[in-house]
C-alpha cells in the first residue's frame, strides 16, 4: 500500500526468498524481463516455480542455470528456433516438475486469482490431454444449461515480474502495447516487481490515469532498468532482437554449451548499462508513430 | 509459367486461401504469420486477425515480424489489448478460423506438439501455447505440417489440441465447442475432413503424386473421390502476386525461403 | 464484421426494433448516452428491457417516456437528488418489471457474456436479499473448497449503446476516463451503437492502438454526436451539468409534469445542433491537462 | 471553541475518521465523498479511494464533485480503469473499509435502499448500486445514515447490503466473506458493533444526550458501558482545519451545508 522506493535491480531481486511462485513473460514474445531474470541467476535464487503463457526464452535459460524445480505454463522454448534445449533436457531427466496449461487455462488461473475467486469457468480443454492429463482441471456441469465445463482453478504467485515502458517512483505504470496476461498476473500476484525503462516523474503518470496499468499499491519494488527487456521487444523503445534467440539456440544444446553461454552473458556482466553496450544489433526506432493527443481537465 | 517457389512458400499460398474474405483469424506463429498478411492483402481485404498478445489487425505490418509481438505488428493496429480479450473472442464463437501446427496428426485431426515418443524415449516439445484452446473453440482450424511420415500416426501420444470425435460425426459427440479441423496443409498436399471427422487427400502439390501421399500413412486413407467430392486435384501453385508478397512480408526467406 | 458508414442519429436509432435489451449508461455518471436515449423516445421505440449498473436519470427518462418493460440494474435514480420519480411510480403500480443486482452482479453477467461462458462465480451477494430473492442467481459449492460461491448467469444483450470521445468512421473507438462495465457490455451485446463526440481519421485512431477500447468488428453503427452525454459530463470533453440533474428531479414528480418536462428538453429539439445551444451552463474545459507523449513505431 | 458546524460535516469528519492512513477506501455516493477527501489530507494520508466507476485515487480533487465520476475527480488520479478491476480488488479482499448508506437498518446492521413500507404501501428505493458488493466484501465498513427513528428497524423490509449474523459471532456465521460492519453515524451518535454484531452507542454528538438517542431505536441497545467499552462518550467535534477542507470540498455546501 506504501509507495515504493526506486531500487537497484540486484536490491530488488535480492528480496525474492528461493522457492519462490514467480509469474513472468506474460506480455508472451513482448517486454520479457530477461535483466531481472538474469539477476535471479546472478544472485542464485532457486527452487523457483516459474508461471506463464508462451515463455519466449527466459524460462530456458532458468532452467539452464538451475534456478527452477517446477514450471506451469502453455510453452516453454525459443519461438524465432522452437526447442528450447535447456527445459527439454530438464524436462526429459525429471530435473524439473511440469504442469501443462494452455494459453487461456494459464490467464484465467491467474484472472481467477485477480478477481479473488476460487475458479473461473471455460469452454477450453475438454477434449485434450491438457485436461485429461491434469490433476488441476475440473469438469462440471453448468447448472444452467447441463452443459459440460471446465472449471480451472485460481493461481496467486509469490511474485510477478513485470518490465514497463515507463514507471514513477512510487510505482505506478504506463504500459503500452501487447500486454498478454500482464493484468491479471499483476492482480493475482502477492508482490510486484516492476523493471521500468525509465523511472519519470509522478506528473507524467499522472496526466494520463487511462494509461496506468499498475498501480503503486499493488507493486513491491521499482527499478529503472534501461534496456531489461533486451532481446524481447518494448513497444515505443527497441525492435527485437532476432539474432540473439538464434545464436542462443545454436550454443545452448548442451549444459556445458550453455554454461559458457551464461558466463558469457549472464554471469560477465556486472549491471545492465554494461550489458547494453554488448548488443550489437541496431534495434532502434527509426520510424516512430507518436500517439494522437488525449486530454482530460475540468 | 509460375515462378520458381519453395514448399513453404506453397503452404502460406494454400493457408492464405483458406482465409475467406470477412474472417476473423487466429493467428500465432511462423507460417501463419506470413499466410494472414498475404490473404488480407489479395482476396481478403476485410479479414481480421487476432494475435493472443492482444493484438488485433485488419492490414499487413510494414516490416519483418518473427512473432505476433514485433513492433511492426503492433503499429496501425486495429487496437492492442491483452489475452483475456482476445480469448474471450475465440470462446464466444467470433473466431472463423484458428491455425494450429503439430508434431504429429492422427486420422481425425488431433494435434500433438507436447510428448512425442522416439523409441523408448519420450522426447518433450515446448506444448500447447493457445493451440489448445483454438482447437477446441475456433470455427474452424487450418493445420500446418512438414510432410513426414513420422508425424503421421494411428494415435497421437498426448492431444495437445483436440480434433473430432474417432465416434463420428465430427465435433457432433466431442465436448469442445468450435468446429474442428477443416484441412491439413502439409508440404506435399492438402486434404480435408470428411463427415466423419477422417482425413482425406484433396489435393497433392504440383511434382507429387497421389499415391505417393497416400503411403506416407499408417492407415487406408480416403480421397476425395472416394468420398464423392470429385476427383484429387492439383494444389494450386502461388501466384505472382502472392510470391512478391510472401517475399515482402519474410524478405529474407527465414520462415519460408528454408 | 464489415467496417461501419457514419449514420445519422435518427437513422442508427431507427434499427434498435421495438422490444430490444439496450445495456447503456454504462461507465455510470460518465458519458451516459443521453443523446441516443432521447432519440428513442422521439421515435417511440419502446417494450424495452434496459441493462445497466447505476443508471444517473436516463432509465428514469426512458421509463418516463413509457419506453420500458423491463429493468435489470443495480441502481435507478437521479445521483444528484436520489429518487427517480418516473422509474419509482412505474415500478410501485407495476408497469415495470424490476430485476435487481448489483453493481458487481450486473457487471459479471455482462462479463460472462462477453467471455462467452455461461457464468461467473463471485463471493457477493450471498446473505442479501438481492440473491434471496432473484431467481436468477444460484449458490453452488465450490468444489475445490467446499466453499459457498453464488454463480451469476450469462446477460447478452441486443445492443449496448455507448457514447465515446472519438471514432473512426469504421466504428474503431478512443475512450478515456471511467469506463464502468463498458468493455463487459461491448463484448456480450449483439450489436453496439456508439455515439461519439468526434469522428475523426482512421489514423488518429491507428495511432495509439492501446487506447482502442471498442473494434469496428463489435460496431454496428457510429454516429457523430457533438454533447451526446449531456447533462453527464465527457472525460477531455465537459463538465456535468449539475443544475440540469436538479431542474429534473424539481420537474418530474407527476408524470404530467414530467410530459411537460420531456416535451421541452426530448420532444422540442429537432436534433443534437440545437440541444446543445439550449444549455445554459459553461460546461467547459478550462484547465485542460494533456497525456504524456506515449510512441510507437519500429 | 470550534466553529459553528452542521450535522452533515460532523458526520463527515466522523466518517473521515473512521478512515485509517493506508487504508484503502471504498468511495461511493454523496458524504463519503468528502470524507475521503478531508482523511486523505488530514490523519490518512497514504490512503487511497477506489471509486466503482472506475477511479483510483490517493489525494483530493481539485475542484467540487457531485459524483466519483465528474471530472475534477479523474484528474491526477492514480489510475481510470472499469468496475471489474476495481469489484476485484473489493472481492480479493483489498478494500479496507466501505462506506454504505441506508433507508432502513436493524440491530445487526442489515441495510435496506431496496423497497420501504409506509403503511400499506411499498415505496421503491433506487437500489443497491455497489452497496450489496461492499457489504458483502469489504474488511469492514462504515454505516452513515440521518438520525430518523424511522430508519431503525427490529427487521429490515428487504437485506440490501448484508451486515452481521443474527446466530452471533458477526460474520462468523454468514456467508459473506467481508468483515462486515463496525461503525454507525448518524446524525445525532455513532455506533459500533459488539462480538454478537449488535450495534451498541459508542457517542453521542455534541448536545445530543445518549438517553434521547437510545429511545430512537425500537429494541434495547446496549450501551459502550454496557458491554465493558467505558462510557458513552461525545463525539468529536470537526477541528476547524476538517471544516475548512469540507468547505473546500463542497464549497457550494451541496452536500453538507442543507
Amino acid at each position: 500500500m506504501t509507495k515504493q522506493a526506486v531500487l537497484s535491480l540486484e536490491e530488488a531481486v535480492s528480496r525474492i526468498e528461493p522457492g519462490s511462485s514467480i509469474a513472468t513473460g506474460l506480455a508472451l514474445e513482448h517486454a520479457i524481463p530477461f535483466a531481472a531474470g538474469h539477476e535471479l541467476l546472478r544472485q542464485g535464487i532457486d527452487d523457483l516455480t516459474m508461471i506463464g503463457p508462451i515463455s519466449d526464452l527466459l524460462f530456458d535459460q532458468l532452467v539452464g542455470g538451475g534456478a527452477v524445480s517446477r514450471i506451469r505454463a502453455a510453452w516453454v522454448g525459443n519461438v524465432s528456433a522452437g526447442t528450447g534445449y535447456r527445459f527439454r533436457e530438464a524436462v526429459e531427466s525429471d530435473e524439473i516438475d511440469i504442469e501443462d496449461h494452455s494459453n487461456f487455462s494459464i490467464a484465467l488461473a491467474l484472472q481467477a486469482g485477480a478477481m479473488g475467486i476460487p475458479y473461473l469457468p471455460t469452454r477450453s480443454l475438454l477434449g485434450s490431454d491438457v485436461f485429461e492429463r491434469s490433476g488441476l482441471f475440473r469438469e462440471e456441469i453448468d447448472p444452467f444449461s447441463g452443459d459440460r465445463i471446465t472449471l480451472v482453478p485460481a493461481i496467486s504467485p509469490d511474485w510477478a515480474i513485470v518490465h514497463v515502458q515507463r514507471a514513477s517512483p512510487d510505482g505506478d505504470v504506463h504500459l503500452w502495447g501487447n500486454t498478454g496476461i500482464i493484468d491479471p498476473a499483476v492482480g493475482a500476484a502477492e508482490n510486484v516487481l516492476v523493471t521500468a525503462e525509465e523511472v519519470v516523474d509522478p506528473d507524467v503518470i499522472t496526466s494520463d490515469p487511462s494509461r496506468v496499468a499498475i498501480t503503486h499499491d499493488q507493486v513491491t519494488a521499482v527499478v529503472e532498468c534501461p534496456f531489461g527487456a533486451h532481446p524481447s521487444p518494448l513497444a515505443g523503445h527497441y525492435n527485437r532482437d532476432n539474432e540473439y534467440y538464434l545464436e542462443y539456440h545454436r550454443r545452448t544444446k548442451t549444459q556445458a554449451a550453455f554454461d559458457e553461454w551464461a558466463d558469457e552473458w549472464v554471469h560477465g556482466v556486472s549491471d545492465r548499462e554494461e550489458y547494453a553496450e554488448w548488443i550489437e544489433a541496431d534495434l532502434s526506432i527509426t520510424e516512430p508513430i507518436v500517439a494522437a493527443e488525449v486530454r482530460y481537465g475540468q | 509459367m509460375a515462378s520458381e517457389y519453395t514448399p513453404r512458400e506453397l503452404m502460406v499460398s494454400a493457408a492464405a486461401a483458406e482465409i475467406e474474405d470477412g474472417d476473423t483469424a487466429f493467428v500465432g506463429m511462423r507460417l501463419p504469420l506470413i499466410a494472414f498478411q498475404v490473404a488480407v492483402s489479395t482476396h481478403a481485404p476485410n479479414s481480421m486477425a487476432v494475435y493472443e498478445s492482444g493484438v488485433v489487425r485488419d492490414s499487413p505490418a510494414d516490416g519483418f515480424i518473427h512473432t505476433m509481438c514485433d513492433l511492426p505488428n503492433l503499429n496501425r493496429a486495429v487496437s492492442a489489448t491483452g489475452m483475456i480479450d482476445i480469448m474471450s473472442r475465440l470462446q464466444r464463437g467470433d473466431i472463423d478460423v484458428g491455425f494450429l501446427g503439430g508434431a504429429e496428426i492422427d486420422r481425425y485431426g488431433n494435434l500433438n506438439t507436447t510428448w512425442v515418443r522416439a523409441g523408448d524415449d519420450e522426447i518433450r516439445l515446448p506444448g500447447s501455447g493457445g493451440a489448445c484452446d483454438i482447437a477446441c473453440m475456433a470455427d474452424r482450424t487450418v493445420l500446418l505440417m512438414p510432410h513426414e511420415p513420422r508425424r503421421f500416426t494411428e494415435e497421437v501420444h498426448y492431444v495437445t489440441s483436440p480434433g473430432h470425435s474417432p465416434n463420428g460425426g465430427r465435433r457432433t459427440d466431442h465436448p469442445a465447442p468450435g468446429g474442428g479441423p477443416s484441412t491439413l496443409v502439409t508440404s506435399k498436399a492438402t486434404f480435408g475432413f470428411d463427415v466423419d471427422g477422417e482425413l482425406y487427400l484433396r489435393s497433392a502439390h504440383p511434382g507429387v503424386s497421389p499415391e505417393e501421399v497416400l503411403t506416407d500413412f499408417p492407415w487406408e486413407m480416403n480421397t476425395a473421390e472416394d468420398i464423392g467430392e470429385g476427383p484429387v486435384t492439383t494444389t494450386a501453385q502461388p501466384t505472382d502476386e502472392e510470391l512478391a508478397l510472401i517475399r515482402a512480408f519474410d524478405p529474407d526467406g527465414f520462415w519460408t525461403r528454408s
